[in-house]
């Protein structure tokens, strides 16, 4: 796999034992299947393409309105919207390993098996070979526990883990994202870490409700939402930053990080990065500016070059080694 | 070839009508692109705003080789923090545009009478259809309808580019006091019209595609949903519409839209400002459970 | 107690039997102890105001720098600097009765016997008549488990509120505030109104972290603050919806709520009434604007009116009843 | 009477000067109020802005009453998202306006000689300061320091404002090559200067203290904290200073500063970019507790 080296700059990264030319990603959900951005940038020039969460079935999705903008952010209701794990392998994923994007696949499902079935078509794909990884997404309700976040629990969370490694070969990066609207996100980790993930994305969206002020109703069709965008950037850069101290205080087994959560530029990936993150994923920024996830890559890489490293990997939770307590 | 920009666009004039803004924008490469129908995605607020996601526009008229380089005309109706914004603007500021987004308006292969409906500034993309349409042969009656006079746009710019012109305010402030839609089965009748073009609220677009079944005409309607993205990326725009196959899906009403064929929306999941998922939907049922 | 009356509408509401004339506070920590305000506007004429949240003794606070702006907020570690409640009732309380004003006093602890010795001080103030309550900031670090804040747990919480509960009269508001940063809010809701708590306060802060990109170190001296601002509000909004419902649902006793978090405007104030607030405070947006408590009153005011309510109690929760499920 | 004002600022100059811009602003009340060392707040960004926290700068001159009305003029530089707003500002613009803020320098009750330090931009309120100095008739020379040329302020300015001017940069660009703490000792010595008045970044400040207290001089500085109200409210602007009774407190510097007796400033404390709190200043113990 090709390694992005700009004048002697290594912008490399590793993933659980993959390698990717450079950190940068889509955010799950935000960049489609690839066609549409497709028409700005060449995907393939990602670290990776991170594909909108898909599940056993075809899905509809909630009604509308789906999203209400925030301040330096947005509210979103979508409901996992997409054409169920079949049509995914056939005709996006397909279409993505053509072009020759490095895709990590985010799945989901209702229950711990639902996340197994998805898994297990995924692997069988004959697109499988793009696939460099396979992300996830246990921010969805879980149906057995009256719709709580599997997230929100280390014991189920742990679970779909443990299900999903025994669907996919050894060497697969396996990824959990979590949500950052737990009490202690260390121990949600430790669990999945536990339960066989080799690394980690951080954050999910954060559960917010917005109130329409002319018809004093709640302004989604689903009530709440998850509110996204650089509002949320100190919240991101906080989950990865106490997962990181954790790591290297030795509570938590070491694994790569992906960052996630109001990036828009390439300091802001900066930041997730120097808080412990290896790759990030830009989001709801891309719906503002949808060449962002390659002006980001471009972005960062200039900086970190900028300030005299020779690979990127060295920035990778810097900020850890240089505290100033006052 | 790229069938979309993205470019700074840069405010070469602006100039108040009635309720709304006129906006030329230099945009090079939108114009070259553009159809009527389609539309451009603007950012609002500037480098510091707390504004994040763009705000949609029908173009009104392109230049592609005007003195400055391609320029896009946009109405802008500020009714809200995005929409103030621009109306704000002044010669030389620029903004972002992304464009030409979504499908245009379908032309007829043979000549045949056409009516274009336009709700408020819904008729801003409509004239420059019309030029379109009568470049073929099309017959072109224009309905401009609006609460009130002040929000009519274009009844001028209409009288040259249409056949025949009727307008209509609610308040009887200029024209029939009424609805396009009390006005326009005789237009379909009178004429055998044979397709309306429609851009308004979605509560004409409803009606004008009711009224035009009724007269054995097609509809085509441009929506306006809520967008955040405009480029089909979030899945916020989405609304039901049957395909080809007769199965209704969440379609994205800024790719595969804003145009449809008003026969194959489903009118009836809409309600009191929201859109619920037909039962019938694809994927409906795996929302139910869970 | 007077009651705001503007042309037939009335603003007052209540809070645990005490009736204020308008729903509008400062937010504690963002407003000083009210004789910076009072060179803007007049802190009397507030529905209360609310004090910086002060312990037994005298504190410091942190080393700087103590923030960062953030998108639509900024992060905070000010390390509750403060006078402590001896010269806090002398000075500050005393300066506050003598104006008029009605103060909802902020107090916290690091042990729960620290909170029912301030509250026991505050009690015995010469100034106390001037109080309308007592606000107890759990949103701080509890000294016997690891500094965990008592707000993350549902137990500790009960224990502070009981204890400060025997020291103050049973007819004094005990306002219990609440930090987002938990799995399940309701149940620490729950808790502390099972302890004797009068209402709640939400939001507290969010836990967030800002990376110096030019020094690659946390920007706050203290490394983690307190994210609050616009951003955070549709986070606020959410957590007065959650605890409301529950109440309407009948899971927990119904208790009256005060709603902060990104309250600019008017408009921003009436989304969490309408979400279930009885009454709201100004924080971050003063600094933004040193006359904003006092004009969202006004705002706030003038808004509920054009709807054509005829007091502001009537909207307290209302979007709970006109839910439009798609 | 009130002591400040909050007023929607309109721009009606605005100039580059070297690296800065200077910026006349029309303020009623603010200039009316204001005396040399104090500071406005100003708000950034606009209506949508995502920058939420006022932006200080010390008042450079103010004019109570010119054609304008009060006029009030600031010296910026463009160093992040907010002043470069600020800087992209043209006439007719406006901002909100937050001021006079702060405690002015403390003027001698009589007749003394005084030298006046400028670090980069720091120099704007020292000429309107000389001024008032003057005018009670104190000796004043003025050392203006900075990395480069184009980042002094005022050279000129200073020649008709001050009795001597020195003037220092890094690179020798103009005048003598060195920092202002090379060429102060001199000054103070050769005119038996009684008070130094300086304002610039930390570091130099530190070095002027030290200078004048070797020199048998007062000095009084105008710190610059990173400060999100400006108003006293929200305790980010502290550093550790003793007050008279010998005390260290971490006190507010936009309120009971921003200009402080030298000698009084923990500057032991500063460290790296950050400032610790003293063990011995006023409530460190309880910190340690918890
Ligand atoms: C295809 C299309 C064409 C349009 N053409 C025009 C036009 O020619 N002239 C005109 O004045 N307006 C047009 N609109 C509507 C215009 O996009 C909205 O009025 C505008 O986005 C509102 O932004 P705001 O900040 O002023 O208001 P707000 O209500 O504060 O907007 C908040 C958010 O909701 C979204 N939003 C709100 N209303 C709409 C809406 N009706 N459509 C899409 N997004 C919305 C905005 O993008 C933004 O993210 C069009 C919309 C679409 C989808
Ligand atoms: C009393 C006082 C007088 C000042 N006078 C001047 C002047 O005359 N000319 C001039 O160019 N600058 C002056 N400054 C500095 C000026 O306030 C900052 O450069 C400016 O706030 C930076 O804003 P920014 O958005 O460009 O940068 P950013 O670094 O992005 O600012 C981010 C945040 O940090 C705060 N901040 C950052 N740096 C400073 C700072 N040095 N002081 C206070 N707050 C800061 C800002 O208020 C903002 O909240 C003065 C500061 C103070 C406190
Ligand atoms: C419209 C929208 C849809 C999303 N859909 C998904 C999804 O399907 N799966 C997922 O794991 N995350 C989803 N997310 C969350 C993002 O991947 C990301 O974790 C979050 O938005 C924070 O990053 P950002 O601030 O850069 O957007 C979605 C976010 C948005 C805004
Ligand atoms: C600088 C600062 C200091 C604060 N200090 C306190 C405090 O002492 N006690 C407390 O209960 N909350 C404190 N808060 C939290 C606010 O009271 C409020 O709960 C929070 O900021 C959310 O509201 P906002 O978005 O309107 O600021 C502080 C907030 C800020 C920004
Ligand atoms: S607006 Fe984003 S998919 Fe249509
Ligand atoms: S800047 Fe807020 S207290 Fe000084």
């Amino acid at each position: 796999m090709a390694t992005d080296t700009i004048g002697g700059f290594d912008a490399s990264t590793e993933l659980g034992g993959i390698r990717l030319p450079n950190p940068v990603m889509t955010a799950s959900g935000c960049a489609a299947n690839g066609k549409e951005l497709q028409r700005f940038f060449d995907v393939a020039q990602l670290g990776a393409f991170v594909t909108k969460t898909v599940m056993l079935e075809p899905r509809s999705g909630r009604g509308t309105p789906r999203m209400a903008e925030t301040p330096s952010g947005m509210l979103n209701s979508i409901g996992l919207q997409g054409p169920g794990i079949r049509a995914f392998c056939e005709q996006d994923l397909t279409w993505l390993k053509a072009r020759g994007a490095r895709v990590l696949v985010s799945i989901a499902g209702g229950t711990a098996g639902e996340f197994a079935d998805v898994a297990a078509h995924l692997r069988a794909s004959d697109a499988w070979d793009a696939v460099v990884g396979v992300e996830v997404n246990i921010s969805c309700p879980n149906v057995a526990n009256r719709g709580q976040v599997f997230a929100c629990d280390p014991t189920t969370s742990a679970k779909v883990m443990t299900l999903v490694r025994e669907q996919l070969p050894r060497d697969t990066p396996i990824i959990a994202k979590l949500s950052p609207d737990v009490t202690d996100i260390v121990s949600i980790a430790a669990a999945v870490l536990g339960a066989g993930a080799t690394g980690l994305t951080m954050i999910n969206t954060l559960l917010g409700v917005v109130i329409d002020t002319d018809l004093l109703r709640p302004q989604l069709g689903g009530l709440t939402g998850g509110l996204s965008g650089p509002a949320v950037r100190a919240v991101a850069v906080r989950a990865v930053w106490q997962v990181r101290a954790a790591m290297l205080a030795g509570q938590i087994p070491t694994a790569p990080i992906i960052g996630v959560g109001g990036i828009a530029t390439g300091r802001d990936a900066l930041e997730l990065v120097a808080a412990g993150a290896s790759a990030v994923q830009v989001g709801t920024v891309t719906f503002h500016d949808p060449s962002a996830p390659l002006r980001v890559r471009d972005e960062l890489t200039a900086l970190v070059r900028a300030k005299g490293f020779s690979q990127f990997t060295d920035v990778i939770g810097i900020a850890h080694e240089r505290i100033a307590r006052p | 070839m790229r069938d979309v920009v993205q470019v700074d666009a840069e405010v070469i004039a602006t100039r108040r009508v009635g309720a709304y803004h006129h906006i030329t924008f230099v945009a090079p490469g939108v114009a070259e692109l553009a159809r009527p129908g389609q539309f451009v995605a603007l950012s609002v607020g500037g480098d510091s705003s707390a504004n994040l996601l763009r705000r949609c526009f029908s173009i009104h008229k392109v230049s592609p080789s005007g003195t400055y380089g391609g320029t896009v005309d946009l109405v802008i109706s500020a009714v809200g923090p995005g929409t103030e914004w621009l109306s704000g603007l002044r010669a030389h500021d620029t903004t972002s545009m992304v464009g030409p987004l979504g499908r245009p308006f379908p032309l007829p292969k043979e000549p045949v009478a056409t009516v274009l409906v336009g709700g408020g500034y819904g008729s801003a993309p409509l004239f420059w259809l019309a030029e379109a349409l009568r470049e073929r042969g099309c017959r072109v009656d224009m309905v401009l309808g609006a609460a009130t006079e002040s929000r009519l746009f274009g009844v001028v710019e209409a009288r040259r580019a249409a056949d025949g012109v009727t307008v209509t305010t609610d308040d009887g402030s200029m024209g029939h006091r009424g609805w396009v839609s009390d006005v326009l089965p005789a237009i379909i009748a009178d004429h055998g019209v044979g397709v309306v073009y429609a851009c308004g609220p979605m509560g004409m677009l409803k009606s004008v595609t009711d009224v035009a079944a009724a007269g054995g005409a097609v509809a085509q309607v441009a929506v306006e949903e809520s967008m955040a993205c405009g480029v089909g990326v979030c899945m916020t725009c989405v609304m039901p519409v049957a395909g080809n196959d007769g199965v209704t899906r969440m379609v994205r009403s800024c790719v595969e839209g804003p145009v449809f064929r008003g026969d194959r929306v489903r009118w009836d999941a809409f309600e009191g400002g929201v859109c619920r998922v037909p039962e019938d939907a694809l994927g409906a049922t795996a929302m139910r459970a869970h």
